[in-house]
């Protein structure tokens, strides 16, 4: 597979709203653990409005348009920090894609750190702030390194994820920085972040969508 | 879990249709949801609007009306409201003189509220927010998303409500809810969790004869548990924790209409000292009966009087909860002749009403 | 038991002294407890009382100031005060214009407060006794000490309060508070019990899903429990019960000043009908979010428009609570020019204020 | 023993004191199932300040004063439906045997019919409605047939106990018609009164005053 096609996009956005959909009890725990336990109704809300737009995604060719309409619908239906957060990451990663009808390698890598760098200006946290970042941010790196190893999409997504599944896990011994469970200071230690695992999540589907 | 509901995923539109039943003097927006004055349209004057998750009763609806609020946004439980809310709000509360935000300093919170002002501003109508982020129980800004917005956010309301009111500008309302965000403590405590309906089950379990104390008002665990006390000795904590809080510095965000953009600037409040003349709320967390928190007065009056802190207004009762939550906090916010004249003016709102 | 108190024998004094830091207003007298207007002194007026145990807060101290009560007499959490107590509170408030005990029906509260009343009259204080009975869950008086008082007991002092704060006479005042009496229905139901401090555990079990129709305000059981519910059913239960409530007709005893006795005398409530308008309290029972009883509102305003039941007034909140009762009551009270011109009228106390 | 005299009236209300502060968790389970949980405390409170006026009460040597004061000191202590009951039995029993120093059994059925008259009067219940005039009311009964039977006054306490015992049981399968139980209707049958309790205990009190 050299480029990432329409029916990929679709059928991530529909793997990632099942996959939210199934995983709204263990998200919702985990923020309850060191949050205020709406991790999964967040994302579950967002998502079933992306999935509802599913219909009106396939008939549109431009992904540009696509990923801003997605960015947008996660905005103005999830609210708390996870909703301008995924919001901006979507919108910017649609923003460096317009009228694209197909996406390179170069293309996505380009796209992805844009979004990452949305959700970097948006909601200022770092990398070992305990946050979805922890996992965002050491994908963009990894993309941008396998840009010059010639990988197939299935190698880089396969990668990525487990990059993902890492930097999810390696949240837990850390205290937050930042988000609500930074109030906790030292009790934050010895949990998962909720929005680390939401991302790893949806990069998760993404690997499974091309692999169907 | 038991609650007076009907479907979970229907309790906020339906308890809006309860308020705008209720009360015809406020109009009620479902799609995107708002509540606004009936007669906004009348309005010439800055638009002042607050919003934030649901479940922080009477808040923030309660509390739009003559002299304090023009509109509020409802998230769901918990959850900020989302900035296409806001800004349909706005938009429709907007009389040409300006919008302000309140806004409670949560992550969420303010991210959805800045998006709101970049899209309001973006189209030309001018929109300033403050936030407001008086919880002494998070101690410092550098390594936690800095203080809460708690008790301090009914109090905003009320005097820039009464300085909108008065004709004040956008600027002079800004730097007004500046002033008393910077004049604000609060401390809190629990001694149960609550109940968020889509959960179905408290968020943290605690023992009987433990408590929380620093609990902001989301049914989050605080800043520690320790074993449960006697009401002294917890409001004994508060108190302390808010009279001996020392300066407290942070960099805020703030929209410049010149540039178009936002700058940081860093922000202190001052720590309170002896003479200072107070505001104070005494809030219930929701199923905390009225009578502990005269129980709670009785003791911070005591303290206050030691310690040559004078109590020149107050309101006790939950005028700010997490859901069915027991448990208390305390507010307190200095004053001087600008502020007090706003407290004292008049106010007509479905929770808050004197002087009409 | 989580409660926010120190010793359990000092609770309500305590609680008292923390009214009495908070509002200047009022006097507070810790021996034998009751608590008064501060300007009682210069009044010129018959004067409204009311008492019952405590724990219905904010009755019924928070129900004393100007255009409401002129004192009122706390018992222990859920007792009855004593004769004493009300004796020397009704002296205190006394200026010469006759006192007028407005009394909660339960077999405890009638018989202190006709102790009091004798022991008054017999010092030549004239007194009046009035009963609120207005509890629809309780459907005969003949095998049962009767209809017990509940919300409309609030609305009540209100307009009562008013009438005597207008200048009506003792007799006038009685005459008002029975019409307001016999307009007055309401039903309560609970979710969950409460705690009382000297129990230290709920007054009854209930499951997880199960309710309880027709309860009062002392955590008793009710009338029948039943599956839990939606926010629709209760309501509806509630509300039904209320407006097809038929005539209700009971003896009373009222002091006959003539003869210097009690006289049995027989009283009747009739019916509502199409067409009536009301002054409705939704009224939480201590631990039930405002936001639910919004829930309730919007579902029992359907019903009276169903039944064109116009409601003229209505207040919603915790005003006549069971400690942290989970739970709601609803109570309407209907209206005519007289009643509802004394219920606008300004108050000004510490749970109620408007028009000042 | 012919007569009761002063020190047996002081015993029983030091016995009385003691028994109702010992059984009042016992009464107030009594009444959280029927009632509203407080019978225990207000016994014990009302007890509580007749105990603190033992002194006062051996230095008087006139028992009707003596029994006034109680009642008065139980009418101003106790508050709820107990209070003015309780406290007007002992006023009413009081002011029957006004400056007497000892009691004949002629004179303490007088002033014990008279005590219960006066609760009858003020409480308007009669024997069946599950309160505590099913105890009272079947011992005044029980002391006016002991006139004639020429008995002690330890076979008369002794047979009036017993009668009270009884009379508390009998409460049991009844639907209550006054106090707060009347409100259940059939759902108070199963469960004792506890009004009817402590009038027992109170009797019991007075049994073993004269024993010891
Ligand atoms: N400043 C931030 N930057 C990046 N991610 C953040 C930030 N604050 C919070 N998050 C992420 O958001 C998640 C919480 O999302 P959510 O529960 O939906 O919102 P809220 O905290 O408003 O309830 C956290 O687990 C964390 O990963
Ligand atoms: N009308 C009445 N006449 C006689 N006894 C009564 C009457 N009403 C209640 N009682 C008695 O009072 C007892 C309850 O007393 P208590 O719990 O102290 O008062 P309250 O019911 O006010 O809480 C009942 O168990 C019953 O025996
Ligand atoms: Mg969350
Ligand atoms: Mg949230
Ligand atoms: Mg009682
Ligand atoms: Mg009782």
């Amino acid at each position: 597979m050299k480029t990432l096609q329409h029916k990929h996009i679709i059928k991530w956005f529909e793997l990632a709203s099942l996959t939210l959909r199934e995983n709204k009890d263990y998200l919702t725990k985990l923020d309850s653990e060191i949050g205020d336990a709406d991790h999964g109704f967040n994302m579950e809300r967002g998502f079933n409005k992306v999935h509802n737009k599913l219909e009106e995604f396939s008939l549109n060719t431009d992904l540009g348009a696509i990923f801003k309409n997605m960015g947008m619908t996660l905005i103005s239906s999830i609210g708390g920090a996870s909703g301008p957060l995924y919001g901006t990451f979507f919108l910017q990663f649609g923003m460096a894609i317009v009228t694209k009808t197909e996406l390179s390698l170069q293309d996505f890598v380009t796209a992805f750190e844009k979004g990452v760098n949305g959700v970097k200006l948006r909601g200022r946290a770092s990398v070992g702030d305990k946050t979805m970042i922890d996992v965002l941010a050491p994908v963009a790196d990894r993309l941008k390194e396998s840009l010059s190893e010639n990988n197939t999409f299935e190698k880089v997504f396969s990668d990525i994820v487990k990059s993902a599944e890492k930097s999810m896990k390696s949240t837990v011994p850390l205290i937050a920085k930042k988000g609500r469970a930074s109030y906790l200071g030292a009790r934050s230690v010895g949990h998962q972040d909720a929005g680390a695992t939401s991302s790893y999540l949806i990069l998760k589907s993404l690997k499974e969508a091309i692999e169907e | 879990m038991k609650k007076l509901i009907n479907n979970i995923e229907d309790v906020i539109t339906e308890q809006m249709q309860g308020m705008a039943a209720a009360h015809p003097e406020l109009k009620i927006n479902l799609d995107p949801k708002f509540i606004i004055r009936a007669d906004s349209d009348s309005q010439k004057k800055v638009v002042i609007i607050s919003g934030g998750g649901s479940g922080h009763e009477p808040m923030h609806g309660g509390y739009v009306g003559k002299g304090m609020l023009d509109a509020a946004c409802p998230g769901e439980v918990f959850t900020s409201p989302t900035p296409d809310q806001m800004f349909e709000c706005a938009k429709a509360a907007h009389n040409g003189h300006g919008v302000l935000f309140l806004v409670k300093n949560y992550t969420g919170d303010v991210m959805n509220f800045e998006m709101a002002a970049e899209m309001l501003n973006a189209e030309g109508i001018k929109t300033q927010n403050v936030l407001i982020d008086d919880d002494v129980a998070v101690k410092d800004s550098l390594y936690t998303a800095g203080r809460r917005g708690v008790g301090t956010t009914v109090i905003m309301e009320k005097i820039v409500g009464a300085a909108a009111e008065a004709g004040y500008s956008l600027e002079a309302c800004a730097k007004l809810a500046t002033k008393v965000n910077s004049y604000g403590r609060s401390m809190g405590m629990a001694l149960t969790s609550c109940i968020v309906p889509a959960a179905g089950k408290p968020n943290f379990d605690i023992d009987e004869n433990e408590i929380e104390i620093g609990v902001g008002i989301h049914g989050e665990p605080g800043r520690k548990r320790i074993p449960h006390t006697s009401c002294d000795e917890i409001t004994s904590i508060l108190t302390h924790a808010i009279l001996d809080d020392g300066v407290y510095t942070r960099q805020i965000r703030e929209w410049d209409h010149g540039t178009g953009n936002w700058k940081e600037i860093e922000f202190t409040s001052p720590p309170f000292k002896s003479g200072d003349k107070m505001i104070v709320l005494v809030n219930g967390l929701g199923s905390t009966p009225l009578s502990e928190l005269y129980g709670v007065y009785r003791k911070m009056h005591e303290i206050c009087e030691d310690k040559n802190i004078v109590i020149t207004r107050k309101i006790i009762g939950s005028y700010i909860t997490a859901l069915d939550m027991q448990g208390v906090s305390i507010t307190m916010v200095k004053t001087d002749d600008e502020i007090l004249k706003f407290w004292d003016a008049p106010v007509k709102t479905p929770a808050l009403r004197w002087g009409v």
